[in-house]
């Protein structure tokens, strides 16, 4: 795993001031919020239509996930939970190899395993998620401590949301954190929702960021709509725990625009105002009005913009649907190592099945 | 009687129970405002009020938990479990606390909560949306453990779990919920714990399931009959307690024993039907028994049609079975 | 379970200041700690001689115990850990009852089915605890969102230490008390040790009171050598609680003055000097010197007061040591209310091989 | 060679791989200073230092969690839980983490952590310092489980474990940590996974068993070999992967078969083997399968002698499926 990918192009530019993304940059990270955008969208509409099996969206949650990412080190270790899109496509993973996952064809290096959404690369640096929430939150932490011992100077970060702040997880791993002083950001995407209960039933604290109290860790909140933000909250704590003054709890406050889920419907149980206040704080609207301003992006340039990332998708989408599917027998490996002789004989027995020919369901 | 599909027979069984008895309540993620992520709970919430359908926190650890408070305080709680698959950061309340409360206390505080549960594969949920289980829970003594197979089921076997004395693992086969329907008795309709049900007589092998796979054992027999083989299927609707005397009838009756479950193999539940017959039936036994099950690797999400058995190939089975002796 | 026993005594004595423990009840507080720093003794040495399996002793925390309990309702519920037996004193559970239970003979409610100090009793409103530590918190919480449901104007009392707060039931019961504002207190005895791990070692907030922020809920720092203190921070939690103004966490300092267990050597792990600073605050002894300054207790009456707790500790071993052991079939019953075929079939087959009076080891 | 206990083999096993692998770390609670409650890691952390021999908060979760961490990071952590009782606050970590990061991932993420912890019955540890929940993960695909009987063995096993590649639950048969003691190889001494090992040959009944058991089994068939029953005593060594070819051979022979484990005999892995037998060796069976084991109740604590099988218990069983066919 030492062959991670140079994702995040390094700037020319010094580094004038340090917790602020480098002018330069900002257009690219702006053009990997819109993909985001876009190709999120467009995975909801592919499960819509049956092309996919099921999706998790982002949208709204653009700013904090790339801000965070972009603020990070390419040799840090991300462990997302399932929603983070942005944070993928700020380390390269290409959208095909995303694609694959999602369809779990025979390009998916997960193999087909598990349901979209759930990726991971070593290459990237990004550890593949499990479905129960909050787990990643530990293993975060342990592989902060090895990074530690082993004189690394990188940092962990794993995604969770607001509902995930309930689970066991996120009190061991806290814990262990300071008490090891482990060099990780805990990433909180308060996005106001766990499925249907609000952010205020989740728990009765003021904030989210107020639970670091509890671990002697340092907290801090961030409005999670706003890039610049959420990259110095994380560029801070990066500096600090690499500095060995300890982890950092960020709640970054944004909201979830779409619904929890593929399976889910929000109008059952989320009232329609909030989610217009919100959308009028569009975190890819807002930067693409900051850099239009700024001079950054033109009119032109912008429209070029979605329509070469548009094409990108469509693209990636025509070459992941054309992948073989995934080999049947494929399902036996990597149990473990080796496979035990009862599962030996369950794939030989099944292959001389398959190979029978007899009708299948 | 009426025509429901099987979680809107689980609906029925919680809507009727709480209008029964004001003690009886719902926890869970999500089984509020929004009716559970699969409609079990549909409408309680309007009906009984956010006192007796509780939304929770994000943690099934402190569902059980609060569950189990609720039930030594006299409650009767039934707990929502999102999918099986999230049950374990629960486990040490439910094996540690909930299996031996009445145990350890030498009977004086008895503890009563079901623990229901969506379990199993077929709706492309991939490792952490498909698991099944029960062997766990089988094992672990000091639970009951129930699985339906049908709407009336669905129903009969909650309402009974519900006004039981003890823990019981409710497990809900979702790959059936829409699926399957039936009739199912209006009123107070209750199957007992620790009778199977015999879904098919037959002669020649005895097919022991529950749950989902009762409907691809149920193809599979009766595409085997125009072949001549002639299938008992005994649905053995509770695991713990077990119809023991149903299961060794049967194989005492045709000689031949297939057992059908989704989960892994190894140390499955059908690892248990297999010991009883060598210890019980032996001399009764004309083939080797059979397990036709999941694989023993985690639950793929791809292929998971694959990993599942199908009516083909329990067909192929118990017809393999059926020749050899 | 409607049974309880008014275990403390109702005074005559208005209350006058109604946060303190009336001055006539003085006495009988001082009896309690007494009889249990005395008690708790003899049953570390019966362990020592064989005579019982095993035994977690309380020395040291008698005033938070004690001090706690005596603030409770005898209808408020406990849910203790395994060192509580200042509360079940004060609770009035009789010492012959307790030493069935460490011994596990015939008298034994618990039908010698539990390790020492894991007693309980619908009675008494103790629940039986287990020994995974943290569990029975939230427990205490389900049962105190019964209560309220029920409208029975009681609190309920979950006992850990220290150690317990890394749990993930500390976590989850405490989530759970602020979001549905269970009458619970939750009464953490800081011991300083969780058997070799060190207070700071366990976590890096500064207190364990602290860890309420996390939840929206009151955190108390008490002083839990000094009963006046612990009684009146439970008091007014108690009323805070009946008020319908939520939980509160207690941290209450004390030290443990002897081994984690019967099976600990303190020795190696702990500072000889922490332990005798400690002791010269015990809490026995200062709340001696209080009753004997305000003419409460005299050196006659304290001696008299000292005799008859060890009589009756004698009398109650004896008594205990002389009930018959428990009968061996009874360990097939309560698993289930009435056993599954399997068990039943166990059952008969184990007691016809002990009829057949094989040698049995 | 050296004299040791098993708890002393665990703690060499562990103090030698420290120092041919920098990787290699341990971590638990009490495990530091205090050498853990067992002595297992005595002298390790004056050896190797509080980076590498971790005191943790009380926290199963975190310890695993945080094990799995450091694995998928590359170090080699062994995790000890105080006791196997108190393992499921870890269990969601280590079924839904631990044992599936390999397979979920295609392969990209192997994660080898081993779990040690102490278990069984017979230190008067009723419910909560006894369980032998071994078929829990048996029954988890992902997972090997080993289980010493010998101090040669806890060493062997326990080496092979820290340098696999997958996960390992290693469990230590506490009963047995002082009472039996034997001589145990110097240097790197491995015991492969997935082999058996034949105790005593024998042609009238095979005995299978693991851990502390092993010891009443062979007091047992030595009181009967007097009698002139011959017992094939195999010690299984490890459960996953299990020696399905030594088990069925020894039955073959003998055409009898006698499971021994402690834990409750419903779903406990005694089933896993009688099934095993039912499906490959039925024809070579003379007699019904017999399991000796726990029964269906949690652990007691003043009536353990009884709930253990004893050297009768065990003897009167044997003797009765010789008797029986
Ligand atoms: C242990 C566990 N319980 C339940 C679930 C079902 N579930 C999936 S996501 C979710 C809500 C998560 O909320 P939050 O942490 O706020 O993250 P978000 O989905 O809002 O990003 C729930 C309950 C789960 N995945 N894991
Ligand atoms: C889940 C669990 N893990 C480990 C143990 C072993 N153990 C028993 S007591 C104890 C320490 C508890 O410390 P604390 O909570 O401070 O309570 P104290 O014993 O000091 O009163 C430990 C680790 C346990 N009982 N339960
Ligand atoms: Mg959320
Ligand atoms: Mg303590």
């Amino acid at each position: 795993m030492a062959d991670a990918t140079q994702a995040i192009p390094s700037s020319a530019e010094p580094p004038v001031r340090p917790l602020e993304i480098p002018r330069l940059e900002l257009p690219r990270a702006y053009r990997t919020m819109v993909l985001a955008r876009l190709f999120d969208d467009r995975c909801l509409a592919l499960q819509r239509q049956g092309r996919i099996g099921f999706y998790v969206p982002m949208g709204g949650q653009e700013a904090a996930q790339v801000g965070c990412t972009w603020a990070l080190d390419p040799a840090d270790w991300l462990f997302p939970a399932y929603r983070e899109l942005g944070a993928a496509l700020v380390r390269g993973v290409p959208l095909t190899l995303l694609l694959d996952q999602f369809i779990g064809n025979s390009g998916d290096l997960l193999k087909g395993r598990q349901m979209p959404n759930h990726y991971g690369y070593p290459k990237y640096r990004i550890v593949t998620g499990s479905s129960p929430v909050g787990t990643q939150i530990s293993h975060a932490v342990g592989a902060a401590m090895a990074a530690k011992k082993k004189g690394h100077a990188i940092v962990t970060v794993p995604f969770f949301g607001d509902g995930t702040t309930s689970s066991n997880d996120f009190h061991a791993g806290l814990n262990f954190a300071g008490v090891f002083q482990a060099p990780t950001i805990f990433f909180c995407q308060n996005n106001q929702w766990a499925i249907s209960l609000p952010r205020s039933r989740q728990t009765r604290s003021e904030t989210l960021a107020d639970k670091a109290v509890a671990y002697g860790i340092q907290g801090v909140v961030v409005d999670g709509m706003d890039v610049h933000a959420v990259y110095r909250a994380v560029k801070a704590a990066r500096d600090r725990a690499l500095r060995g003054d300890g982890p950092t709890l960020i709640e970054a406050q944004v909201y979830r625009f779409g619904p929890h889920s593929s399976s889910d419907d929000p109008k059952r149980y989320r009232p329609e105002e909030d989610l217009a206040a919100w959308k009028a704080r569009d975190p890819v609207t807002a930067l693409q009005h900051e850099l239009l301003e700024a001079g950054l992006l033109t009119a032109e340039s912008d429209a070029a913009l979605w329509d070469a990332a548009r094409a990108e998708i469509a693209s990636a989408i025509q070459e992941a649907e054309a992948t073989a599917p995934v080999d049947p027998l494929s399902m036996f490996d990597d149990v473990l190592a080796r496979p035990t002789p009862a599962l030996e004989a369950q794939r030989a027995e099944f292959a001389t099945w398959l190979g029978q020919g007899e009708t299948r369901t | 009687m009426t025509e429901l599909n099987l979680v809107q027979a689980v609906n029925r069984a919680l809507a009727e129970a709480m209008r029964a008895d004001p003690d009886v309540l719902v926890i869970g993620e999500d089984v509020g405002l929004n009716g559970g992520v699969f409609r079990a709970t549909e409408g309680l919430y309007k009906e009984f009020g956010a006192d007796r359908v509780i939304d929770s926190p994000l943690s099934e650890t402190g569902i059980v938990g609060a569950a189990i408070g609720m039930a030594l305080y006299g409650l009767k709680p039934v707990a929502e479990i999102q999918f099986l698959d999230f049950i374990y950061p629960a486990f040490d309340q439910i094996v540690s606390e909930l299996a031996k409360f009445r145990y350890r206390s030498g009977g004086q505080y008895p503890c009563h909560v079901v623990v229901r549960a969506p379990y199993g594969g077929g709706v492309k949920g991939g490792l952490y949306h498909s698991q099944s289980s029960e062997a766990y829970f089988a094992h672990t003594a000091g639970l009951k453990v129930a699985i339906p197979s049908s709407p009336a089921d669905a129903k009969g076997l909650l309402t009974t779990a519900i006004f039981d004395e003890d823990p019981v693992i409710f497990l809900e086969p979702k790959r059936i919920y829409r699926a399957v329907t039936g009739e199912v008795p209006d009123g107070d309709h209750r199957v007992p714990f620790g009778k199977a049900n015999t879904l098919r007589q037959g002669d020649d092998v005895s097919v022991f399931a529950y749950g989902a796979m009762i409907h691809p054992v149920l193809q599979a027999t009766d595409t085997l009959l125009a072949e001549g083989i002639s299938s008992e299927v005994v649905d053995l609707r509770t695991l713990v307690p077990l119809d023991e005397a149903a299961v060794c009838a049967s194989v005492e009756k045709t000689g031949r024993a297939v057992i059908v479950h989704e989960a892994p193999r190894t140390a499955g539940f059908g690892a248990e039907l297999a010991a009883l017959l060598a210890e019980k039936c032996l001399y009764s036994l004309k083939a080797p028994v059979l397990r036709i099950t999941g694989f023993d690797t985690p639950f793929p999400y791809a292929l998971e049609n694959l990993y599942l058995p199908t009516p083909e190939r329990i067909a192929h089975g118990i017809r393999s079975t059926v020749r050899a002796g």
